[in-house]
């Protein structure tokens, strides 16, 4: 029914709307709550009055904390995230400069670890509880075993410097994205390749695919046609909600390879307190996240009929 | 009357953690060509194994120990994967499971899965394909084809579903259709429906249907032969009358007795003491005699042989 | 090749002279700009490679007269003129502009543009320091192109006089540079410099052992140590002293012990300098003795050394009425791995003494905060002098030096009265001497523990080549990228 | 005796969906009496358990009167219920699942006991539980055994020792067989049965097993879509239903008698959804002799018989 | 009390002795379950060292992790260092057996830390419903939407470093995960048949989500941590690598692989053994997990 469709997806953006609000109080907050006056935190102890005084008056800290919340948000909508402290440029200009670089290493990132987890996560299923299958298994626990940061390392020790594959580190072309993809991707690939599996035993123990094969159907069609296509709806929720934990794997793994996106940014202004490009990186990736997580339901009911078409 | 169907002494495990399951033990079956056989017992007797081992759909800790499963005289227990798939699947038989909100694949349409189906026989033109298509679920008494094709499973009623996993079914031409408790998940007034578009196939075809219950009364309305099974062995098969009437294996005595008729009475209800036995170690000799009012010391060591005591009435039973 | 990358640990912040604070800018921009003076490898003044034909200084100090060389050209083709000196003086001193270096030109009282090629600087009263402070961080910028772009787009795109001219910054990635074929000096013999970044250093290290970066400057220690260890052929190492102290400071406000110089003698005694440069940077410093490096004319090599003695410290405790020691803190900021090390190896030493020092490691705005509010009864210090006059590393003693709360209040009525000598006296000699005393009776007070001056350790590529004079601690091989060749 | 001890009187009980408002009980009265076995039957989804939840207040009714004993349930405050609790015996159609799992089948039976004072230590507590187990045909070795380590009739007839447990006045049995094999269905109704004497209890069953009620019952109902279309005496309405529905259903019902065939089928389609039910009476799109008034008015329960009561148009 | 009450009283007395006699215990069948999974006992085997480990770290090695010795700086494996030593002078076997205790204090901190309130908020916002649940979800939302590591970083950047903090920047958003399954856990067991009857025999609110929904949850909650343990030492190692997290001189394995790295060309022991430390820990709570998983879950179908 139309009606009730409409009505979920009033209620699923209502939702959506609610995070986003929250989301942008959280990343408000980080730097309010914390002890001590803000112009302070972001300048440092040394800097004259005045300069106090400008931060201030540019970011109305004399204000009642909800109002400052306001010029703050009614701000992000204009599109003035404020200015870099470190940098005196608008925190939008470079976040723009990063953000390419980031969404290439999470799309490869994501590329790989989608790609053969989902693969893993089939082949385990199939040939459940032979060697394959403990292996699929084993690796998954391993790659999720090893520090992010550590794994990058050692990967650049190997293929960068005593191989030479590849170049260490900056970003000068494919080849110096393989392996900071691939460490993060190994290592999410786990978080897919596991319920990916499970899923697929999952369905293959369902009455339809019993169904298909009493029917006569081939043992790959029913693998590929069938199985596969009723696993992989419930995946696409999973990756949303394993996005966050890919952008966050990207955090250091961008400082590792010295990877020149949002992630190393953000580490490099937290610890330089520029905190309007801090406040601005965790709106930007939160935001991110609920989208994504909105996007993955409107996919997921245009996918599975069950949502799809009410009768 | 030929046989479609043979099985004998047909033994088979599944190996588990805590042990192996003895879940069919020297099972012998006969189902003749264009009958409506019925098999019956209580849950976990083997039943839905029985029907699963006929089209090769076992899960693959199960083991054939020995026996053969031979159809129209084809022991299927030699045959590999891909010769079930290529020459019994479909072909030959079809099965139609117990779970109608679940038997068909939720993310196709009807007209998909049944097309599936129908172009699995040979290759024709997609126009006499779907007109194949409507006649079968015309045959099955589904009401409103045209927009039926378009739906997709969790649109349909289980009855409607049941349904079309029989004209699905049908549509390939199965010698033989293994229905394994098609029926339980449905109220009795849609169960009353489907019973009787099989009613009308068995009036209108040839086809041979394994009946798969645990409603006896539900037999009494379709079936030819009925076979009684208890704890992965058969122990009574005769004729539906004969069963009812003439039951000879204490077991299916007690079973008869207990079910609920119109003319019941708590008195005139029988009960079985004791409970099934479980099938990893399950009792030696005839699995039913810790239950057995009848049992004597040598029901415990022997296991007992089938016999035939009347006109296709065979029972298992010491004591017969 | 006609490239050499240069490695940067951060991203440099604001490409503007008058604003930015951290080295990676400084690095760059030392190549894109022509100083007003430079310095020789003693550390004297030199017109050479600046833009400063001579310069005079009138009797009383007060009037600087700059004598600009004609036809110098800014890379935009416009030429240098005394006007651009004179902005750029007046870029510094605009309070609008907010440079964090402005009170270093609070002393003017007036730049006179005597001719475009002639600029006098009067000072409101003498000050010896003043070239030292405040000679625009080497950075003359072009007062029309500034004019026409503004500030915001200059920072974007700066221009300057120097041997290499900005091309591009590569967001997060690089800072691009390329020879300025019209420079006023010897053109540069590479031409294109990049700088590019590596936050992680251990990324860096084998970024040159790869051969992806040619120069790494400023190693820390085990990492130089290390470098030379595993690569030693295959990369160039060279070394220099820094104009630069690292020390332990007391808060001796009344009340703490540390008020009681015999309490501040005991630590001296009983903390020993080898150790801590044999943990931290071996073969990379030499053990302090007063405060300005062993370098520097104003070196005090005779100032009291304390060596170690833990007798002679636990009997000054005793002196002082700690028998049983006592307990205290010692700070560090926590960002500097080096600095925490050392503080928990202090912790050691003093507890042989009875001292109970506690480390808080704290990071570095905290540390800032806490040093700033006098709330830390020790704290471990690096201090880096403008050069060549070493006036900062002694003005904090001064109890009026807004340095000197910061810096642990100190008060020595001759330390004050031999500070504002030297502020006066133009005579160098006579002031290294004075220089030399100040530090001999701060000692004497023990006002703080000095530990060691660093040694400076850079790697780069075997077939790069860097000038030999340049490995000095008033020239560095960054300031003169352009000096460099490939051989 | 024919005080009416428990009346239900228009009770409607609604769900609020995304769909809209589903009336899973839309106007029920009845009426049990002391020691009757009342039976009622319908199909799946009509209602039947969101009834006897409503009854028992596990479900806040949405309108209607319950009345037990003179008072009024759907009124009474929280502690007046936990009090009607000991009153008020259910048993769930599905033994492995009314069980707690991580209860042993001691703790599950002291429970009831303890929180209504019935026992007041260890010692009683265990000899209540004993003689419950017995009254069920267990051991007491049973009583240290979790629910995995019993059998389905063991299960259920924990469960019902669990509702018996406080001396209940009426138990609900919410299709109490229809889970278990039927040889071991006789065991418990059977039970249930020796129970019903020994403690002079009044059962109200719930079931879809029209054999089932007429074994157990002596009165009973008839449920199409959240109403009550036939009630009246088991006897008379089994052997002459007068609602269509109920001899539908009735007909449907496969005989086990080998020499009757399938029987000519009255119920034709499928039941419409509870949400957005037929207007007028809810039976009429499935109803062989409807007219249209069928389809404007509501028919109401009517009175054919001392012996029963149905609501049609037909009849009225 | 009546003899015949007393009469089966003893005789219950005697029955229950006897099958106590027959049959295992449930933590026993659990047991057999798990040991079954050869990589959960592997697993179980190796938290076992790491838990020996930290027990007795002081009795294992002759040297303190904190005593330096600059004369002894990155000394490569031998003899005395079988670990060889690190910057200071350290031995790094030494710092790692040591730097156990850390792991598990930070692990067990924040598993807690967080566990306590996501298990709490999962079970009041599932049993309760209504505006709480939809403000715990909410929150949940909001804080989901933020990577741990970043959100942890900027909150560990603002208060400052140390274990503490740590614990706390990962808490914050780490009890949403438990909330999240807790509640599903509960919700769906609130809607169970037991859960029905027990209201249906007058049991209180408190006294169901004691004895009946607790329980229950309490397999949920046990794996939650076993998986989440190792998320959090590797979380917590981040922290330490990016500046952020454990201070030295603290032997804190992630610390010493951030140390250790910028001596990963002539000194690779130290970053490398810490490196090893840490996944065998996380490996062996990872294997554990697994099989706990399926040990715990009887629904999960063996064959
Ligand atoms: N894959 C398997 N692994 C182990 N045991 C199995 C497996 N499949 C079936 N069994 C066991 O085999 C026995 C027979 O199972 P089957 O499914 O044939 O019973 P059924 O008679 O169809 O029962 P129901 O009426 O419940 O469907 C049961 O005890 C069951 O537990
Ligand atoms: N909590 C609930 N929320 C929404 N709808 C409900 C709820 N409980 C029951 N319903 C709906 O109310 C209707 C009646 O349900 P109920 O369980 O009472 O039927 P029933 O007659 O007991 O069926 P069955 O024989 O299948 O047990 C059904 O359509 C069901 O989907
Ligand atoms: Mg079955
Ligand atoms: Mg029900």
């Amino acid at each position: 029914m139309a009606g009730r469709k409409r009505s979920f997806w009033i209620r699923r953006i209502v939702r959506t709307l609610v995070t986003a609000f929250g989301v942008s109080l959280v990343a408000f907050l980080i730097l309010h709550l914390t002890p001590g006056d803000p112009a302070k935190i972001m300048l440092g102890p040394y800097a004259s009055e005045a300069a106090y005084e400008a931060i201030r008056e540019r970011y109305h800290l004399n204000e009642p904390l909800p109002l400052q919340y306001l010029y703050w948000i009614s701000g992000v909508f204009r599109g003035d995230l404020g200015d870099s402290i470190r940098y005196n440029r608008p925190v939008l200009e470079l976040i723009k400069d990063r953000i390419g670089p980031t969404l290439a290493l999470m799309g490869s990132a994501l590329f790989i670890s989608i790609t053969l987890g989902i693969f893993l996560g089939i082949v385990a299923a199939i040939k459940r509880n032979t060697p394959i299958d403990y292996f699929a298994t084993f690796q998954a626990v391993f790659w999720l075993s090893i520090p992010p940061f550590w794994l990058g390392i050692l990967f650049l020790y190997i293929f960068g410097l005593q191989l030479r594959w590849v170049p260490i580190g900056g970003m000068v072309g494919f080849t110096s994205l393989i392996f900071p993809a691939l460490t993060i991707g190994l290592r999410d690939e786990a978080w897919f390749a596991r319920p990916m599996r499970a899923e697929m035993l999952e369905v293959l123990n369902q009455d339809y695919i019993k169904a298909v094969k009493a029917k006569g159907l081939k043992y790959s069609s029913v693998i590929v046609k069938h199985a596969l296509r009723n696993a992989l709806i419930p995946m696409i929720t999973m990756i949303a909600l394993r996005l966050p934990w890919v952008i966050g794997g990207s955090v250091v793994v961008e400082v590792v390879f010295s990877w020149g996106g949002l992630g190393s940014f953000l580490v490099s202004s937290v610890l330089a307190r520029d905190y309007p490009v801090v406040q601005a990186i965790l709106l930007l990736i939160a935001m991110l996240v609920v989208v994504a997580n909105l996007v993955a339901d409107l996919l997921y009911s245009v996918i599975d009929p069950r949502i799809r078409k009410e009768s | 009357m030929a046989k479609i169907l043979e099985i004998r002494d047909l033994k088979l495990s599944f190996e588990t953690e805590e042990g192996t399951v003895e879940a069919l033990d020297g099972v012998y079956l006969d189902v003749e060509e264009g009958h409506f056989h019925g098999l019956i017992g209580e849950t976990g007797c083997g039943k839905s194994i029985t029907g699963l081992t006929v089209i090769g759909l076992l899960d693959n800790n199960a083991r054939i120990e020995r026996g053969e499963v031979l159809f129209r005289g084809k022991d299927l227990l030699k045959f590999t994967e891909r010769q079930f798939q290529r020459e019994i699947r479909g072909k030959e038989v079809a099965m139609v499971f117990q779970d109608p909100a679940s038997s068909l694949d939720p993310v196709f349409s009807i007209k998909d899965q049944m097309l599936e189906a129908v172009r699995l026989n040979k290759k024709e033109e997609k126009q006499s394909n779907e007109r194949i298509v409507k006649e079968l679920l015309n045959k099955v008494k589904l009401p409103d084809v045209e927009s039926l094709l378009e739906k997709y499973p969790h649109q349909l009623s289980g009855g409607m579903k049941q349904r079309v996993m029989i004209a699905m079914m049908l549509g390939r031409n199965p010698s033989m259709l293994i229905a394994d408790e098609p029926t339980t998940a449905l109220d009795v007034s849609i169960q009353a429906q489907f019973l009787r578009v099989l009613m009308d196939l068995k009036n209108t075809t040839n086809l041979t249907v394994l009946y798969i219950t645990h409603n006896l009364a539900v037999l009494t309305e379709i079936c030819d032969e009925v076979s009684v099974m208890y704890a992965g062995r058969i122990v009574e098969t005769a004729s539906i009358g004969d069963v009812f009437n003439n039951p000879s294996h204490p077991y299916t005595r007690k079973l008869v007795n207990s079910i609920l008729r119109a003319d019941s009475t708590l008195d005139s209800l029988e009960e079985i003491p004791g409970s099934v036995p479980r099938l990893i170690n399950p009792p030696p000799g005839c699995r039913f005699h810790p239950r057995c009012e009848e049992a004597v010391d040598e029901c415990s060591r022997v296991i007992p042989p089938v016999k035939e005591i009347g006109t296709n009435h065979l029972v298992a039973c010491l004591r017969r | 090749k006609d490239t050499v990358v240069i490695n940067l640990q951060a991203e440099p912040s604001r490409l503007n002279p008058i604003i930015y604070q951290d080295t990676e800018t400084s690095m760059v921009l030392e190549s894109i700009y022509a100083p007003l003076l430079d310095l020789t490898e003693d550390g004297d003044f030199t017109t050479e490679g600046a833009v400063t034909e001579r310069f005079t200084i009138s009797d009383d100090g007060l009037v600087y007269t700059f004598y600009i060389k004609q036809g110098i050209k800014f890379h935009n083709g416009d030429p240098l003129t005394a006007r651009d000196v004179k902005f750029s003086y007046e870029s510094f001193m605009d309070p609008d502009l907010g440079s964090p270096h402005n009170r270093y030109y609070a002393g003017i009282e007036e730049i006179v543009l005597v001719d475009d090629y002639t600029l006098e600087i009067h000072l409101k009263e003498l000050d010896i320091a003043f070239l030292t402070l405040a000679r625009l961080r080497g950075a003359v910028m072009p007062k029309d192109y500034i004019e026409s772009v503004g500030w915001d787009e200059y920072e974007r795109h700066p221009i300057g006089a120097g041997p290499y001219k900005f091309v591009r910054r590569v967001p997060a990635q690089s800072i691009e540079l390329k020879r300025f074929e019209d420079y006023f000096g010897e053109n540069a013999k590479i031409e294109n410099v990049v700088f590019r970044y590596y936050p992680e250093m251990s990324t860096a290290i084998m970024a040159i052992r790869a051969g992806q970066v040619d120069f790494i400057g400023e190693l820390p220690t085990d990492e130089f140590n290390a470098l030379k260890r595993t690569a030693g052929d295959d990369l160039n190492f060279g070394t220099y002293e820094r104009f630069e102290d690292h020390r332990v400071v007391f808060n001796k406000r009344p009340g703490e012990p540390f008020a009681d110089v015999l309490v501040r003698q005991a630590v001296n005694y009983a903390i020993d300098r080898s150790e801590i440069i044999a943990l931290t940077r071996p073969g990379m410093a030499t053990p302090a003795v007063g405060r300005v490096p062993t370098f520097h004319p104003a070196h005090a090599a005779d100032a009291p050394a304390y060596e170690v003695d833990l007798d002679k410290a636990r009997e000054l405790l005793i002196e002082a009425g700690y028998p049983d020691g006592f307990k205290t803190q010692i700070f560090a900021p926590s960002n500097h791995r080096e600095r925490v090390l050392e503080v928990q190896q202090i912790q050691r030493q003093l507890a042989r003494i009875g001292i109970e020092a506690e480390v808080v490691a704290v990071e570095w705005g905290t540390y800032l905060d806490v040093t700033a509010d006098g709330e830390a009864p020790m704290f471990r210090e690096r201090w880096s002098a403008s050069a060549p006059e070493p006036i900062s590393f002694i003005e904090s003693w001064h109890s009026e030096s807004s340095w000197n709360p910061i810096f642990g209040t100190y008060y020595n009525e001759e330390v004050d009265r031999l500070v504002d000598l030297i502020r006066v006296t133009i005579d160098t000699e006579e002031r290294w001497e004075l220089y030399r005393e100040v530090q001999r009776i701060a000692m004497e007070d023990a006002v703080c523990v000095p530990l060691y001056y660093p040694l400076v350790g850079e790697a780069y590529n075997k077939d790069l080549y860097i000038p030999e004079d340049l490995w000095n601690p008033f020239k560095r091989p960054i300031s003169a990228v352009h000096r460099w060749e490939w051989r | 005796m024919s005080k009416e001890w428990l009346q239900v009187k228009d009770l409607r009980k609604h769900f609020e969906t995304p769909k809209g408002d589903l009336r899973a009980v839309a106007g029920v009265s009845l009426k049990v009496e002391k020691g009757d076995s009342f039976g009622l039957v319908g199909e799946s989804g009509c209602g039947k358990s969101t009834l006897i939840r409503t009854v028992l207040r596990l479900l806040e009714p949405t309108s209607g009167e319950i009345l037990f004993d003179g008072k009024d349930i759907a009124k009474l405050g929280k502690t007046h219920i936990r009090r009607l609790r000991k009153k008020m015996g259910l048993v769930f159609q599905s033994p492995h699942s009314s069980l707690n799992p991580r209860m042993t089948v001691y703790d599950t039976l002291a429970r009831p006991l303890l929180i209504h004072g019935i026992t007041k230590n260890k010692r009683d507590t265990t000899i209540e539980i004993v003689k419950l187990l017995k009254l069920m045909g267990l051991q007491a070795e049973h009583m240290i055994r979790y629910p995995h380590e019993l059998s389905g009739g063991q299960k259920q007839r924990i469960a019902i020792a669990r509702a018996l447990a406080v001396n209940p006045e009426i138990v609900f049995l919410d299709e109490p067989t229809s889970a278990l094999d039927v040889s071991v269905q006789t065991k418990i109704l059977k039970l249930l049965d020796f129970a019903k004497q020994e403690k002079q209890l009044t059962y109200f069953y719930i079931s879809h097993d029209i054999n089932l009620i007429r074994v157990v019952s002596n009165k009973m109902g008839v449920m199409y879509l959240g109403k009550i279309v036939e009630i009246g005496d088991t006897g008379t309405v089994m052997a002459n239903p007068l609602h269509p529905y109920s001899v539908g259903l009735f007909e449907a019902v496969p005989d086990p008698d080998p020499d009757k065939k399938l029987p000519e089928l009255i119920l034709k389609g499928e039941v419409p959804s509870p949400v957005n039910a037929p207007s007028g009476c809810v039976f009429h799109p499935r109803c062989p002799f409807a007219w249209e008034k069928c389809e404007r008015e509501e028919p109401k329960l009517l009175k054919q018989s001392d012996q029963r009561e149905v609501a049609c148009h037909k009849y009225s | 009390m009546s003899d015949r009450d007393q009469a089966l009283l003893d005789e219950a007395v005697k029955d229950i002795a006897r099958l106590k006699k027959q049959r295992s215990s449930q933590l026993y069948l659990v047991w057999l379950r798990f040991k079954k999974n050869r990589l959960a006992l592997v697993g179980f085997i190796m938290v076992c060292i790491v838990l020996f480990v930290a027990a007795f770290a002081p009795l294992l090695t002759p040297y303190d992790p904190y005593e330096t010795d600059p004369f002894n700086r990155l000394k490569a494996p031998s003899r005395d260092h079988w670990l060889g030593t690190d910057e200071l002078g350290r031995d790094v076997l030494t710092r790692l057996l040591y730097g156990t205790r850390i792991a598990l204090l930070i692990g067990v901190l924040i598993v807690l830390f967080e566990g306590t309130i996501g298990i709490s908020l999962g079970i009041f916002s599932g049993f309760f419903g209504g505006v709480i649940d939809s403000i715990v979800m909410r929150l949940v939302d909001v804080l989901r939407s933020f990577p741990v590591i970043i959100l942890a970083m900027a909150i560990a950047g603002i208060m400052g470093q140390g274990i503490m903090n740590v614990i706390i920047a990962m808490g914050i958003v780490g009890w949403t995960t438990y909330a999240r399954m807790v509640r599903s856990k509960i919700l769906s067991i609130k809607e169970s048949d037991y859960v029905e009857a027990a209201r249906s025999i007058g049991e209180s609110k408190a006294s169901i989500i004691l004895r009946y929904i607790l329980p229950n949850t309490l397999p949920t909650a046990i794996v939650m941590v076993c998986i989440m343990m190792p998320t959090a030492l590797i979380a917590s190692s981040t922290l330490s690598f990016l500046g952020v997290g454990v201070q030295p001189p603290t032997a804190d394995w992630g610390s010493m692989i951030s140390a250790g790295r910028d001596y990963l060309l002539d000194a690779p022991w130290i970053s490398t053994s810490a490196g090893l430390a840490i996944m065998f820990t996380v490996l062996g709570f990872n294997f554990i997990g697994d099989g706990l998983r399926d040990a715990l879950d009887p629904t999960i179908k063996r064959a």
